[in-house]
């Protein structure tokens, strides 16, 4: 298998649904860092791109590596479902149970830690009272705040995110947007598939257009109005310009790379965290089997309420990912639901201690 | 029976172009000698054996009935094999050659189960009896349905074919079991089984050794051909998808984007 | 006893099965392979 | 995998026990079919010198009659909950033991059988009314025959797990597989009431085989059932 250290690397990627191509021959390849639009028309083939990304599909013909896992490969791709993050039009929850015990149940299911998923519901703007109502009771953009609460607990390296914003409010729509910023921000890669257009491109390093199961010519990247700048917009025929990329380039062969860019970084910053993580803390997580990894859950959640500017003690970037996401300060629009404390899952969760 | 399951998996694997439908060299020759096996088999029990003493004229159902249900088996245990290998290598070459083995074998099993309540009447004097055999032979039937019906399920092809090839090891550990259990149960009750107080003479037991020969041969015969058609289907499948893809992809310029395919 | 129209009723049943069956699988070989050109023919390619 | 295990079978008894469908509906169903069978097989029904009404006598296949039609609603009930709304992917990118998927599954719906199993058997005992002989073999073939049809039945449930005609076809799966299950309990409890106990020793050990077989079987092959692609 080849490393050429992109999070996502399709080529003529064919996948099935029944004997349809949904994908018919695509071409992708995505680095650390990106966030990716993924526009077409209905049917164009965005949902399987993501299902394929996660994981979930086989490939028909072609070759595809995510993450470093052979798409090919049955095993790695039970691997891959493991690492990667799945927001799809399917919500993932039992109608039956509340959504407190939903969040519970695939908090336990995904090994994630609970108390990592209370400060996202807070943002996600699911308080208190929402949290023993039944699932099937829920309005749609209710049930997509939480299936989206329960993916980011998953700590993904990777965020497929089929329609995000469909059937959220405002705030909702704000909310996912500066969750996908800071996410970025340390050390996620996304791809996004949206119809809300002006939105989706405001967030996206570069948009992609997917039509008849393919990728079309790639329009020239747009600038993101975000502050996120991991990586610069690569465009998808020239991989070489990767090598600037000082957070991809320092460590060929390892798709997931360490140290985090807080979203004020500059691209300076980007190559500090980037030189100072192959630490021996690299060896040893590259050594272990993704089972370790998540068996364990020993990151402190919310340890770090001091400047994430600093990236010193090299936790994994993306583990750590939760720490900062909910130290970080919360976006305006969603002040409502962050003014006040709702009950919370765990009470002994420190993150919880937001500016 | 293992130079015949050899000859079968060397035929399959080694199979040449054919102009129209699934025959080719071997078949035809297997085509032939599953014909005269056929041939003499009619011979043998219609004509040449005579009558047996207790049963009378209904001993020939014998020479059809204990072949068919051996065939049967034998059919059940292709599958099991094959199954295991597709759970194992994934390739389609097995998913399909237990699917026609299964099919075949039901076959099978649907002609032992006829001549078995048609024996029934002339030497129990009823067409069904809970005759250990005939129960767990009627339970394997419809079993083995139950996996044919699982191998046309609307999921998607490779889905359904490892669920099929699960039920298709489970399903032949169960027969054994069913056996067992209903054996058991009618053991309590000292039915007589189909043989008991039977006395076969040379030229009997010639004939049924022959129908064992001549279906044997039949079922190799029908398993190539059946495998092929799945082969076919399969082919045919993946033109359609060749096509398929050619059509997904000239919808790609459709939408308003500027661009061309990259 | 004599079982003849039994015996002849099993066998018929029995031969033409198998018959029925045969003439099916034939028939929908030579029907399946003329919609496919020869190369996608070779049994195991 | 005993963990995941726990997690399923404390999920689907949680939603068994918000919606009491087991409970309201499956439950009612086994009782309305011990009431059939009682005006199919009318209670004055007796062979000329026998001492017992035929009721009476085929109580002990009635009862499990009722128990695995009842069984067969819980078990599909158990994987609809599954293949809606996506949950089966769900489950596989949490990365859970498929074998602690089947075993969780097959506990669930184990206590639920059991469960109908109790109700059932009371109502059988008060309405065919036959005396109790041993006890210890009656609770050791219930015990051991819910074990074996949940675990068969889990199996078999899975393999047709979201298709459209699972309804129909999952039946005419689990129904011939278990026959010597309901063969070997029917035979164990008749023992159990009208004795001779040692009659139904070697139907639990029958039906154990089984169970193992299928738990066997479960374990192994479940990843390959679940895949969904």
């Amino acid at each position: 298998m080849v490393h050429s250290g992109h999070i996502i690397e399709l080529s003529d990627a064919v996948a099935l649904l029944g004997d349809f191509p949904a994908l018919a021959g695509l071409d992708l390849e995505v680095a650390k860092g990106e966030v990716i639009c993924v526009e077409g028309p209905n049917g164009a083939g965005k949902s399987t791109l993501l299902r394929l990304c996660a994981g979930l599909l086989p490939l028909h013909t072609g070759s595809g590596v995510v993450l470093g896992k052979d798409l090919a490969n049955r095993d790695e791709r039970r691997e891959l479902r493991r690492q990667a993050g799945l927001l799809a039009h399917e919500t993932f929850l039992y109608d039956e149970l509340s959504i407190i015990d939903n969040i519970t149940f695939w908090a336990k299911a995904n090994r994630s830690d609970l108390s990592t998923i209370e400060p996202v519901l807070d943002r996600l703007g699911l308080d208190g009272r929402l949290r023993t109502v039944k699932a099937r009771d829920l309005s749609a953009g209710q049930r997509r705040r939480t299936s989206l609460a329960i993916m980011i607990s998953r700590r993904p390296h990777i965020w497929l995110l089929d329609e995000p914003h469909a059937a959220l409010d405002q705030a909702g729509k704000d909310a996912v947007d500066s969750l996908i910023k800071q996410a970025v921000g340390f050390g996620a890669t996304v791809l996004l598939a949206s119809h809300d257009r002006r939105r989706a491109r405001a967030v996206a390093t570069r948009v992609v257009n997917v039509s008849g199961g393919r990728i079309l010519q790639t329009p020239a990247s747009e600038q993101s109005e975000s502050s996120v700048e991991a990586t610069e917009p690569v465009a998808v025929e020239e991989p070489p310009s990767l090598a600037s990329t000082p957070a991809v380039s320092a460590l060929p062969g390892r798709p997931i790379t360490k140290g985090f860019v807080n979203s004020s970084t500059t691209s300076e910053t980007t190559d500090n965290s980037a030189t100072s993580s192959p630490s021996p803390d690299a060896a040893t997580e590259d050594g272990s089997s993704p089972d370790e990894q998540t068996k364990e859950p020993k990151r402190v959640i919310g340890a770090t309420n001091e400047p994430v500017e600093e990236p010193t003690d090299s936790d994994d970037s993306v583990d750590d990912l939760f720490a900062d996401l909910l130290a970080a300060e919360r976006p305006p629009s969603l002040l409502d639901d962050g003014a006040t404390k709702t009950t919370s899952i765990s009470d002994d969760d420190p993150a919880k201690e937001t500016p | 029976m293992t130079d015949t399951k050899l000859e079968i998996g060397h035929e399959l694997s080694s199979g040449g172009l054919t102009t129209t439908g699934t025959g080719s060299k071997v078949t035809k020759v297997l085509g032939v000698a599953a014909l005269v096996a056929i041939g003499l088999q009619l011979l043998f029990g219609l004509y040449y054996s005579g009558p047996e003493v207790v049963q009378g004229e209904a001993v020939r159902l014998f020479y059809v009935h204990v072949p068919s249900v051996l065939t049967a088996y034998l059919g059940f245990g292709i599958t099991l094999v094959a199954s295991i290998i597709y759970l194992r290598k994934g390739s389609q070459f097995w998913d399909l050659v237990a699917g026609s083995a299964a099919e075949i074998a039901v076959l099978f099993c649907a002609f032992t189960l006829f001549t078995g309540a048609v024996w029934g009447k002339p030497t129990w004097g009823v067409y069904w009896q809970w005759d250990p055999r005939l129960t767990s032979t009627t339970v394997m039937f419809v079993m083995y349905l139950g996996y044919l019906a699982v191998r046309r399920l609307d999921l998607e092809p490779r889905v359904r074919s490892r669920r099929a090839a699960v039920l298709g090891i489970v399903s032949f550990l169960n027969v054994i079991i069913v056996h067992y259990s209903v054996d058991w149960w009618r053991g309590l009750h000292q039915q007589a089984t189909f043989g008991v107080d039977t006395k076969l003479d040379g030229l009997m037991l010639f004939s049924f050794f022959l129908g064992l020969v001549a279906f044997t041969v039949v079922f190799a015969w029908l398993l190539i051909h059946r495998f092929r058609v799945s082969w076919l289907e399969h082919q045919l499948r993946l033109a359609r998808l060749d096509e398929a893809l050619v059509e997904r992809r000239a919808e790609g310029t459709i939408d308003g984007t500027t661009g061309a395919i990259s | 006893m004599n079982g003849w129209n039994f015996v002849i009723v099993g066998y018929s049943f029995v031969f033409v099965g198998l018959g029925v069956y045969t003439a099916y699988i034939i028939r929908r070989g030579r029907t399946l392979s003329k919609q496919l050109p020869p190369e996608r023919r070779r049994f195991l390619g | 995998m005993i963990r995941d295990a726990v997690l399923i079978a404390k999920k689907d008894l949680r939603i068994e026990f918000s919606t009491r469908v087991t409970l309201a509906q499956i439950l009612p169903f086994g009782i309305l079919n011990l009431l059939l069978y009682g005006f199919a097989l009318s209670p004055d029904l007796k062979v000329v010198g026998a001492e017992r009404s035929v009721l009476e006598q085929v109580a002990p296949g009635l009862f499990w009659l009722a128990v695995l039609f009842a069984a067969i609603m819980a078990l599909g009930r158990s994987f609809a909950i599954e293949a809606a709304d996506g949950k089966l992917d769900a489950l596989q990118m949490a990365g859970i033991d498929p074998a602690g998927v089947f075993l969780g599954k097959t506990a669930a719906v184990a206590l639920q059988i059991f469960l109908l199993e109790v109700v059932l058997g009371l109502a059988a005992w008060v309405m065919f009314g036959p005396p109790l002989g041993s006890a210890m073999l009656l609770v050791t073939t219930v015990l051991i025959t819910t074990a074996a049809i949940a675990a068969a039945g889990t199996l078999y449930a899975a393999v047709t797990a979201g298709s459209r005609v699972r309804d129909t076809l999952a039946p005419l799966l689990v129904l011939p597989v278990l026959t010597p299950v309901l063969l070997g309990a029917t035979l164990a409890t008749d023992a159990a009431f009208f004795g001779p106990t040692s009659d139904g020793t070697p139907w639990l050990l029958l039906i154990a085989v089984f169970t193992l077989l299928f738990v066997g079987v479960g374990m192994m092959a479940f990843g390959s059932l679940l895949e969904e692609s």
